[in-house]
């Protein structure tokens, strides 16, 4: 679902990625370690095909990222959802709104919206906040909208850069909880932190990123 | 649409900016089209000029039939004139007893008549400059029978200059204008881009295509642009009926001013254009 | 200064911006001029109109002297009347002799003197309204002894209108005009704003005063401002020489145009201050 | 040094913080947390006088934020330094710019600025890293040089929001020895975060804040 061969990334002559190789499974939910600093989000930016590679190759969500043409890439960015520390809700529209933009700008009818909103909502528990703006909830419902909002287009591969680094324990758990629920319905899940609770107690795949050289990995 | 959707409402939420740079617009595209007009007009007015301009040949005293035939038909001959018609000095009389109309009592005293015989020669009215036009009269001038040309040479050289210089000048403020306006659809759909930056990361990272981000701008800058057209049209008519019209009225010299009818459907075309050129300069590439 | 140098820098970097700023300022106060060049040169032309105005009052024929003398008291108690002066058909013949100079063998013909005797009426110069000078006409020309009274109703007539038309329309260019040039700096410095808005944020969260922050931007503003008037200086001279000067000595009806020297130091002035007022209104309140 | 008196702040119907009073002493360093939502974030804004409180008295580096002018906001601000989790650096300026921006403000000598600059940049052990640009350092190495950047102008009071929640363990444990040392000069320091291990280890003066209200403190 995700494989990178030797991919390199420097920025203005400092590199930020030296020669990655990785592979994450279909169906896999795996997690990107490392001390600031290491690469974490460059990775993803290659990911979301947000940056080109320097040198390598990258495969996402089936397509291989070097052959792509630039206007095909928000067809496959429909198949990736990504969630951030900082959520990037937009702060002057509802919860609805915010969820339902994703089916919007594919161009889904107000119908089929209002069902796939309401059903992702309650997947998150947060149904009874659907007509709020982002700015009443707490940092942890505000996590929980994102992340409806980036499954709702029901991508096959889920991206999630520090995706707790702005919560409590409490709202850490809760948000593990959903990933792990969106995974067990086959989505394809890479979280990025640099917080060992977040993987400690879970037999998943880990890789260790230092100074953009893979480390090591463990199962 | 979803785009059309969002461009009227950031118009409507941002009325006072948009507004203004349409009242800019609407104003530029008036005078580009102010100056267009005068331009046309003077175009119009002196295109058919050295055919207006009638060329009084006048004869020596005492010019037998003879000569009076030869000049006739070399100035025939000349490839410029259309038509050459005599006129003997009791014509050019009732004539201008004619023109005195009930003063022609300033006439009566006169014993003989003052007048002279004359050719009245007419240019062609396509394909000649106003320098061939020089050369006929240079050449009339040194036949023998005639003793002096009279035509409107100032008046000629003068026309032309304004002609050209009109023509320069209109050139160089349409070049501007269009610069302008563009240039303010640019910083109006920019302003509109900050202000809704934000969101387009997040659309951008949601998958929109790059057109479905862009659209609603272009739509946008289209739209201020096609209402600056309006408003330029507005005061195209405004100025027309409240100003020209009394104007022609009341200094006939401006009659031949007008204002052709298609500018008005023009305006609003070109404003869409000019704004859509700006929105695309204002988006610039868009990075994914 | 560190604002100052932040301003330069900023122009520099956004040079193209700036200076499609500066050529949209220049050229609408080009205009902007241009219009008021006109109406200043319709005024001062309008001005003294009255003044030049003579009326020729046409005694009837046979009219007594003591009749005449009548006429001319009346006329001169008159309080709008400056001078009148007699002329008598034998002056105005002699006057006509002299203007029609060569060709005045015209004239010759004639046994009688076909001209009349007739009063020249000069108006005053000040404070004397075209109503005042009508009201004037119609009281003579009901005078008894009085054939016709001559003046260029029309003429004036035409003028005033013209005058008053051109008045609203220079004042309405007037006001769109510095309303836009306001606007594209406002939306010129409002983009230089939002590229500058994460410093801002910074900025304030050091604790810079609010002109600190400020300061850079009105600066920019202002020097958008000043050059755009200098621009629109500029082309006025441009104008100036290349193109009234040209028309001035071709058709020498226009020589009464003239520039006053004033407005060349005038603009980049006034563009100052629309720039630094655009500014302001960009920035707004600022909050902390 | 810092001082709330029944402060209430209320987001369009919604209660951010409810009658909260707490009292820093000059010279401490003290601890907010509480879970996300609780309303630290808007108790710092209120400190660094971003916003007005709707009720209650808010004393701060000697001066009372209700009685102030708004013209005297920055002079106040100049005695407070702030640190953010998104570090809020200018990347497009060097390291040196950056911190020299505080004082520059402030209209300093160009001299005394390299002085100072240079001497704060050794508290923090980037020296060599003065012409960098931030984007080229780690995210540790870049909340360094944030807190370099509010101390070079010497204020009385340190706010930082969450000033570990982008960093990694290691970094975090650099981070809070740097305020404790600057905190050992004299800086009074407030501390907003959710991590415990920020706190567990110091015998230092903890509020604990939920739902906009003071539940409790802790020595
Ligand atoms: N736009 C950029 N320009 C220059 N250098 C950059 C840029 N973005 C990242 N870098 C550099 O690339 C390296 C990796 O950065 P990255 O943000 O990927 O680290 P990270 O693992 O996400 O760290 P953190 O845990 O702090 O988020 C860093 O050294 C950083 O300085
Ligand atoms: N601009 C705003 N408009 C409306 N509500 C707001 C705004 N800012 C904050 N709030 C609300 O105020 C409450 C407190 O928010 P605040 O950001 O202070 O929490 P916090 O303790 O900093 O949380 P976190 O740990 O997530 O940073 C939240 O419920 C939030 O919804
Ligand atoms: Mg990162
Ligand atoms: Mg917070």
């Amino acid at each position: 679902m995700i494989e990178l061969e030797n991919v390199s990334k420097t920025y203005g002559g400092h590199a930020a990625l030296s020669n990655v190789s990785l592979k994450v499974e279909r169906g896999d939910m795996a997690f990107i370690t490392g001390p600031s600093g290491a690469g974490k989000t460059t990775l993803f930016k290659l990911l979301y095909l947000a940056e080109k590679p320097d040198e390598g190759t990258i495969t996402i969500a089936g397509c291989n990222a070097a052959d792509l043409k630039s206007s095909s890439i928000p067809l496959v960015r429909r198949n990736i959802g990504v969630v951030f520390q900082d959520f990037k809700l937009l702060n002057n529209k509802t919860v609805y709104d915010n969820i339902a933009l994703t089916l919007r700008i594919r161009g889904f009818m107000e119908r089929e919206i209002k069902e796939r909103v309401h059903s992702v909502l309650k997947m998150v528990n947060l149904r009874h906040k659907v007509d709020n703006y982002p700015l009443t909830l707490s940092g942890g419902e505000q996590q929980r909208i994102t992340i409806a909002r980036s499954i709702v287009g029901e991508p096959t591969v889920m991206l999630a850069d520090e995706p707790t680094g702005n919560l409590d324990e409490e709202n850490e758990k809760e948000i593990m909880r959903i990933f792990k629920q969106i995974n067990t319905k086959g989505t394809t899940i890479l979280i990025a932190t640099h917080n060992r609770a977040l993987y400690k107690n879970t037999a998943r795949k880990v890789f260790f990123l230092e100074g953009g050289i893979l480390k090591g990995e463990e199962e | 649409m979803f785009s059309l959707r969002l461009a009227l409402q950031s118009v409507i939420k941002e009325k006072w900016m948009s507004l203004l740079s349409m009242l800019s617009i609407g104003v530029m595209l008036f005078i580009l089209v102010s100056v267009a007009v005068i331009v046309y007009n003077v175009e119009k007015l002196t295109a058919r000029l050295p055919e207006r301009l009638t060329v009084m040949v006048i004869l020596k005293d005492g010019v037998t039939s003879e000569e009076n035939k030869a000049v006739l038909a070399a100035i025939k001959a000349e490839p410029t004139v259309k038509v050459v018609t005599f006129v003997s000095k009791e014509k050019a009389l009732d004539e201008l007893r004619r023109s005195l109309k009930k003063d022609d009592f300033i006439l009566k005293g006169f014993a003989d008549n003052p007048l002279f015989d004359s050719f009245d020669v007419k240019i062609k009215s396509e394909g000649v400059r106003v320098d061939d036009v020089k050369r006929l009269i240079q050449k009339i001038k040194s036949m023998k029978a005639v003793d002096d040309v009279e035509y409107g040479e100032a008046l000629m050289d003068s026309v032309y200059a304004l002609k050209s210089g009109l023509r320069a000048l209109g050139l160089s403020i349409g070049i501007v204008f269009v610069c302008s306006v563009t240039f303010i659809c640019y910083t109006t759909v920019k302003i509109l881009f900050y202000r809704h930056k934000e969101e387009i990361e997040v659309y951008k990272l949601l998958g929109a295509t790059r057109w479905f981000v862009r659209a609603p701008f272009f739509i946008e800058g289209s739209i201020i642009g096609i209402l600056g057209g309006v408003m330029g049209s507005g005061m195209l008519m405004g100025f027309y009926y409240y100003f020209l019209r009394k104007l022609v009225a009341d200094i006939p010299m401006f009659t031949f001013m007008s204002i052709p009818v298609q500018f008005m459907y023009l305006l609003p075309a070109v404003g869409m254009l000019l704004g859509l050129g700006g929105s695309v300069l204002a988006l610039g590439r868009l990075k994914y």
